[in-house]
């Protein structure tokens, strides 16, 4: 059984793919969130207690409605994508007229791209747009207005098809809207054109809710706009700091539609890998005597997976441990150690290494 | 006999080879070049001196467990010349220095990539006539081996210019689409360079600022720094002179020709040569560029083949094709 | 805790003087929570030590033992046991247990710590002094911000004429106490405790006032128990 | 005078990088992560005869640990400390950063600090297999 | 008793110079220095090891001055005396007729050239006035014993409106006149906006009646002066304004004595200021000048 984690297209695909893959996919979602009903996939609406275990056998905890039940899954896909922020702005926002595809309006349209944390594919989504309104009223005259046109990849050809259609492109920084009149300096040209603009789309900021939710309860880090930190190029492509957790949606990574659909293919195939290969690392051991419960473990883990037991005694969660040996170099009292690994052997392996150099 | 057929190995052949062997799949991978690697090969790390993820040590990483799988066959230099059969049971036939030979495979993985535009098509820039003008992959290599100089005169360069959208956004040289990768890969490559050689004048000639991850107002930052100008405007023609000469028409409309050192141009991507003759022999379709379309089952296509895009994205869509053709395996028995 | 930092290697080195047999003493409480004297830091010395006796061929021997606290007579007696081959004791412990195992021991016991404060980790690696010990604790008056330990000049009605942006006048990266005590009070809003005047201290309780011993009638044992207890031993 | 030796600490991911530079006169000790060596490691290695120690990880940011490298250049910069207290020179102790295809830094550090072993000759260690 | 209380107390606006202690066992310059301001200043400071510097003691300075017919005004800092040694130095300064005792936190040892030295802070300047207050009210010693006689003493403190926190130096001002300080000495003033803000929130409660405020004045000799003023000596604010003028000027010393005599003209309008204290460190010969330029002496 994989989780996979989030209402939105990424995990659909996700979910999808899984099952492609032979394996048996749980969709968990919270309970105030909306998601797109999938036949054949088991969603669970809750909230995610605990997650412990290691790559290959996971033990999630999940109340359902007030109920507590234990799940155990082989792996994780964190598939959350990011919703547009509600804002109090007047103008229409690009993704409620999205399904409204026969907008008639023969005057002055303009959208305006310049949200702060917009997403990713919100150009190509306008430009799009902009085409079908133009099909279907001739006779109007659309404005896009942007410091960038980020169409990428094959979108550039909606771009191009855009403008042949007479949709007039406009990169400007500052613009000034106010009571149904519109200032835009050009910023290339420094020129200043007034707009009165008949209807005004703008596109929204993408926020991810709960993101802090999710990581406390898979004890991933954040980065600081509250999007999931990705595990490190080393790792590879869609993973997570935790082994067995994977990463994909745009709640990590700012993605296309295409490449939300191959970045959460790859996740679920990862994921479908990793449950089959149950992962055994040897975490550290802290023996207790020694410990002086200085929390320099605590504080120089990166995994979360030392803390401090009611004993008032250091002590590492076997799940998160990944055997990196950080906090048993800094242990001041020396009180970590591995199965096998500790300062003599470390000594020892110096003194065999350099003394067959000598040979 | 092998379960999958793996053609290209590059970063997408060599992650889904990876990611099979990872299930216990037998797979071969058959690559026209002598060496293993493809685009990704010989990418020199961006770190400056902190790591800007440019995901070049992954396809270095990958290569290297690939060559310790046991599930794993790695052919080189050999071209794949046709392929016939269906879903289930493909024959390949090979031609390598050693003649034509058949290999039986269940399932096709197309990898094939996509070479770099050459720089020499579009004469504007004067790629072939002047040493000084280098496209990024020539700086590239320049860089791998440690020691950065002007071409022509085997100084260390003072000036460099970076021109965007080569070969990329171009109707006339047959891409009209956008390369997607160009932008993010110049700048990490610029501030490489720069950590290089701290004293650098750099100039950016770009179109349109198109990140990867959300580095929205990266460039506009990094314009600000000293000795970094960034210029929004599509140069018009390079005037070989004692230094190469920039002609470009300011955003104030002003025509300015401005001397570098090292004029650098960030080629795009071009579609795979002859897909569309084994698209059609193994069942599949091309789209009008000659990129593959990914669609049906028994043979999948990953990587740059399907549409330009960046080493991480490849190597997610080696592991999807490799998750479909396991799956496609797992329903034949 | 107590905060110390481990001398200068050259300084140790000018100690311990052309002494052959060393056994570093390590402490497990506050010594090793403020990474100065624990096990870890008894190793790197005595790699170090060994290095530069090799360096200079003087063939020194050097032991380590490390115990959960220097400053407890039983403790210290086991290291003063430890040490019966060897010529001197360098205890990495604080200023404390220096002088508790030199009342056991037979060999010199030279410090290898300088013992600095009483405080508390800002962060993982700094340590800030809290707490001057001055034995009569008004830190209610104060918005639980000593002047004493924190002030430069503990001054008990400041801030003096130097504070400048909150930082004091003789280091611009130490706090001035009394910034911090009006900010404080500020934020708890009982800024009117800073109109009464604090009258001048009574220092006797401080070490200005001698060596302080402290006393816990209900624990001590009576004479005749002390003679059973060691009767028996 | 080539017998100059040198160790050099690498971790696990770089372990391939410098056996494939395959440096003459050289000693490898691969451990998994960086972040497990501390001032001891490196001192011991002095002590027992090396003549210069390199700690080859990965490029800052990209340890699989994230926390590996930086840990190590903690250490390195206070064992230098000490071996000048002691009265060996800083420059015999270097930490590089990596990344698997730059194979190329590793070799030239590994020349200078040859040069540096040269220049500097033996720290004529007592107790040391010469 | 104390002259410079008779002046204050007649509302005649007072003025006060200084001069610093030579490093030297002879105090010839101090009685140089205090000839030469013999008629026009009302009292003159004698610092007490300032900025942690030793120098001849602040109580031989007061008698040199005093022998010279010129009031002295002795500093006492609570970095050197605990609180024995400063009783019994008051009491000493009072039989000898040094009536006007000024209380002083004192600069940290750190800044002088005795950085090894213990300091005492037994008390702070606050608690160094109550100390003199009840000594010259009750007749006792802080802790009780009654003395014989009563030290007459005229209770000075210092005030540095351009330190920090700033809302709260009008409050501590309040406890120093609680404490029992009778006049004021305040920083040298450069920044008049700020200095006038304080004294508006001064008279705002009332303080101004209750103790007697001098605006402390400094003339500056060069711009490298105005600049080691403004970035080395602590608790002192220089506008960026004067410090160009400073720079620009041909004749750095004229434009110094002019930017003083501008402060001061502003300084003689602001409510609540009852004189003006003169710090021409080390160049104690311009004061007369000073004086004549800005017509204080009536």
């Amino acid at each position: 059984m994989i989780l996979i984690v989030g209402g939105g297209k990424s995990s659909e695909i996700a979910a999808e793919e899984v099952i492609r893959q032979g394996a048996v996919p749980l969709r968990l979602v919270l309970p105030e969130e909306t998601f797109s009903f999938l036949p054949d996939v088991e969603t669970v609406k809750g909230r995610l207690l605990s997650f412990t275990g290691v790559q290959g056998n996971f033990q999630a905890e999940i109340e359902i409605d007030r109920e507590v039940k234990k799940f155990n899954v082989g792996a994780a896909v964190i598939a959350v994508d990011e919703t547009p922020k509600v804002s109090d702005t007047d103008c229409i926002t690009l993704s409620s007229i999205l399904e409204n595809n026969y907008l008639k309006c023969s005057g002055t349209i303009v959208i305006l791209l310049d949200a702060k944390k917009p997403s990713r594919a919100s150009h190509i989504v306008a430009v799009e747009k902009a085409i079908e309104i133009k099909d279907n009223n001739p006779d109007c005259r659309i404005y896009i207005i942007t410091p960038e046109v980020r169409t990428f990849g094959l979108d550039e050809l909606e771009y191009c098809k855009a403008q042949k259609k007479g949709i007039i492109f406009i990169r400007a920084e500052d613009i000034k809207h106010s009571s149904g009149k519109m200032k835009v300096t050009d910023s290339p040209s420094g020129k200043v054109l007034d707009i009165t603009p008949d209807l005004v789309i703008t596109d929204e900021e993408q926020e991810v809710k709960n993101a802090a939710l999710w990581a406390k309860a898979f004890s991933i880090n954040l980065y600081e706009d509250g999007h999931f930190r990705l595990g490190n190029v080393s790792r590879g492509p869609v993973t997570s700091m935790r082994n067995g957790v994977f990463l994909c949606g745009t709640a990590s990574r700012a993605l296309l539609p295409r490449e939300m659909d191959t970045s959460a293919r790859a996740a679920a195939t990862r994921a479908v890998t990793a449950s089959q290969t149950p992962l055994m690392l040897n975490s550290a051991e802290v023996d207790e005597e020694k410990c002086a419960s200085c929390m320099t473990c605590v504080r120089v883990c990166l995994f979360h997976a030392p803390s401090i037991n009611e004993k008032g005694k250091s002590e590492i969660c076997r799940d998160l441990c990944q055997s990196c040996g950080l906090c048993v170099n800094l242990c001041p009292a020396s009180a970590i150690s591995f199965k096998g690994v500790s300062r003599i052997e470390l000594r020892n392996a110096v003194d065999d290494v350099l003394r067959c150099l000598h040979e | 006999m092998y379960e999958v057929g793996i053609i290209g190995g590059g970063a997408a052949g060599l992650a889904a080879a990876l990611e099979l062997s990872r299930r216990r799949v037998s797979s071969v991978v058959i690559d026209s070049d002598k060496h293993i690697g493809g685009l990704s090969r010989d990418l020199c790390c961006k770190a400056n001196p902190v790591c800007q993820r440019c995901d070049a040590c992954s396809p270095v990483d990958i290569r290297r467990e690939v060559r310790k799988s046991p599930f794993v066959t790695l052919i080189s230099s050999s071209d794949v010349i046709d392929a016939s059969g269906g879903p289930g049971a493909y024959t390949l036939s090979l031609q390598s220095s050693s003649g034509i030979s058949e290999i039986e495979v269940k399932s096709v993985i197309v990898a094939i990539g996509s070479p770099t535009f050459d720089a020499a098509r579009d004469a504007r820039y004067r790629y072939s006539d002047c040493a000084d003008v280098l496209t990024s992959r020539d700086l590239e290599t320049m860089m791998i081996s440690g020691n950065i100089s002007v071409p022509s005169t085997g100084k260390t360069p003072q000036s460099l210019a970076v021109i965007q959208c080569v070969g990329s956004r171009d109707a006339k040289h047959g891409a009209p689409y956008c390369s997607k990768v160009c932008c993010k890969y110049s700048l990490k490559l610029v501030k490489r360079v720069r950590k290089e050689l701290p004293e650098i004048e750099v100039t950016f000639f770009y179109r349109d600022w198109r990140p990867s991850d959300r580095e929205y107002d990266k460039l506009a930052e990094y314009g600000k720094e000293k000795g970094v100008h960034v210029v929004r405007s599509r140069p018009a023609e390079v005037i070989i002179g004692s230094r190469p000469l920039v002609r470009y028409a300011t955003v104030e409309d002003e025509v300015r020709e401005d001397p570098f050192d090292i004029v650098v141009l960030a080629v795009g991507l071009q579609p795979p040569q002859n897909s569309q003759k084994l698209a059609s022999s193994l069942g599949m379709e091309c789209n009008q560029y000659g990129f593959f379309i990914k669609k049906g089952e028994g043979a999948y296509a990953a990587g740059c083949c399907t549409g330009p895009k960046d080493i991480r994205e490849s190597v997610e869509e080696g592991i999807a094709a490799a998750g479909k053709a396991a799956a496609f395996l797992e329903g034949l028995q | 805790m107590i905060i110390a930092e481990r001398k200068p290697i050259s300084e140790i080195i000018s100690i311990i003087g052309n002494n052959k047999k060393i056994l570093i003493a390590g402490c497990r409480s506050c010594a090793s929570v403020c990474m100065a004297g624990g096990d870890r830091e008894v190793a790197t010395l005595s790699e170090a030590l060994g290095l530069y006796s090799d360096l200079n061929s003087l063939g020194w021997e050097i032991s380590e033992i490390s115990k959960e606290r220097q400053c407890e007579k039983e403790w210290a007696r086991e290291i003063a046991e430890e040490a019966s081959s060897a010529d001197v004791i360098l205890s990495l412990g604080c200023g404390v247990g220096v002088q508790f195992i030199q009342e056991v021991s037979g060999i010199p016991v030279f410090p290898g710590l300088n013992t600095s404060n009483m405080g508390g980790p800002e962060e993982q690696g700094i340590y800030l002094e809290k707490c001057g010990g001055c034995g009569d604790c008004t830190l209610h008056l104060t918005g639980g911000i000593c002047p004493i330990a924190r002030c430069s000049k503990s001054m008990l009605n400041g801030p003096c004429g130097g504070s400048q942006n909150g930082k004091c006048e003789i280091n611009p990266d130490t706090q001035c106490a009394w910034d911090a005590i009006y900010q404080n009070l500020k934020r708890l809003n009982c800024l009117e405790m800073l109109s009464e005047i604090i009258p001048p201290k009574n220092w006797i309780p401080s070490r200005s006032g001698g060596p302080r011993k402290i006393i816990r009638k209900e624990m001590v044992l009576s004479e005749d128990e002390k003679k059973i207890k060691e009767g028996l031993e | 005078m080539n017998d100059c030796s040198i160790l050099i600490i690498c971790c696990e991911k770089m372990k391939e990088t410098v056996e494939r530079a395959s440096l003459e006169n050289s000693a490898v000790l691969a451990l998994p992560c960086l972040g497990r060596i501390d001032e001891a490691v490196i001192l011991r290695a002095f002590r027992k005869g090396a003549d210069a120690v390199i700690v080859a990880g990965c490029v800052e940011g990209n340890c699989k640990y994230n926390s590996g490298n930086y840990q190590a250049r903690r250490c390195v910069n206070e064992v230098r400390d000490i071996l000048e207290e002691i009265g060996i020179s800083g420059e015999r102790l270097e930490i590089l950063n990596l990344s698997p295809n730059q194979a190329v830094d590793l070799v030239n550090l590994f020349e200078n600090m040859k040069e540096v072993v040269l220049r500097l000759g033996h720290p004529d260690i007592l107790g040391a297999e010469r | 008793m104390s002259h410079l209380k008779d002046v204050l107390e007649s509302g005649k606006f007072a003025v006060t110079a200084e001069i610093s202690p030579p490093k030297s066992a002879s105090c010839e310059t101090i009685r140089k220095k205090a000839a030469m301001l013999k008629d026009c200043v009302d009292a003159v400071n004698l610092t007490d090891n300032q900025t942690a510097i030793v120098r001849i003691s602040s109580f031989a300075s007061s008698l040199a001055c005093l022998q010279e017919g010129v009031e002295p005004i002795l500093q006492m800092t609570c970095r050197d005396r605990n609180r024995i040694a400063m009783q019994s130095d008051v009491l000493g300064a009072s039989a000898f007729g040094i009536h006007n005792v000024m209380c002083l936190s004192g600069d940290h040892q750190s800044f002088g050239n005795q950085k090894e030295a213990k300091n005492v802070y037994d008390v702070d300047s606050i608690q160094q006035l109550m100390i003199f207050n009840k000594m010259r009210l009750e007749g006792q010693v802080w802790g009780g014993d009654e003395l014989k006689e009563k030290p007459e003493l005229f209770l000075g403190a210092a005030a540095n409106p351009f330190a920090d926190p700033f809302e709260f130096r009008v409050q501590r001002l309040a406890k120093k006149i609680a404490a029992g300080a009778d006049f004021i000495q305040t920083q040298a003033v450069f920044d008049i906006e700020r200095f006038r803000e304080f004294m508006s929130s001064v008279c705002d409660r009332g303080l101004d009646k209750k103790v007697h405020i001098l605006a402390g004045v400094m003339p500056l000799k060069s711009y490298n002066m105005a600049e080691h003023m403004k970035n080395n000596v602590s608790g002192i604010t220089l506008p960026d304004g004067m410090i160009s003028r400073m720079k620009s000027a041909a004749d750095p010393k004229e434009e110094g004595l002019a930017i003083c005599n501008e402060t001061i003209e502003e300084i003689k309008k602001i409510k609540g200021v009852h004189g003006v204290h003169i710090m021409a460190i080390s160049w104690e010969s311009v004061v007369p000048r000073i004086i004549e330029d800005a017509d204080l002496r009536d």
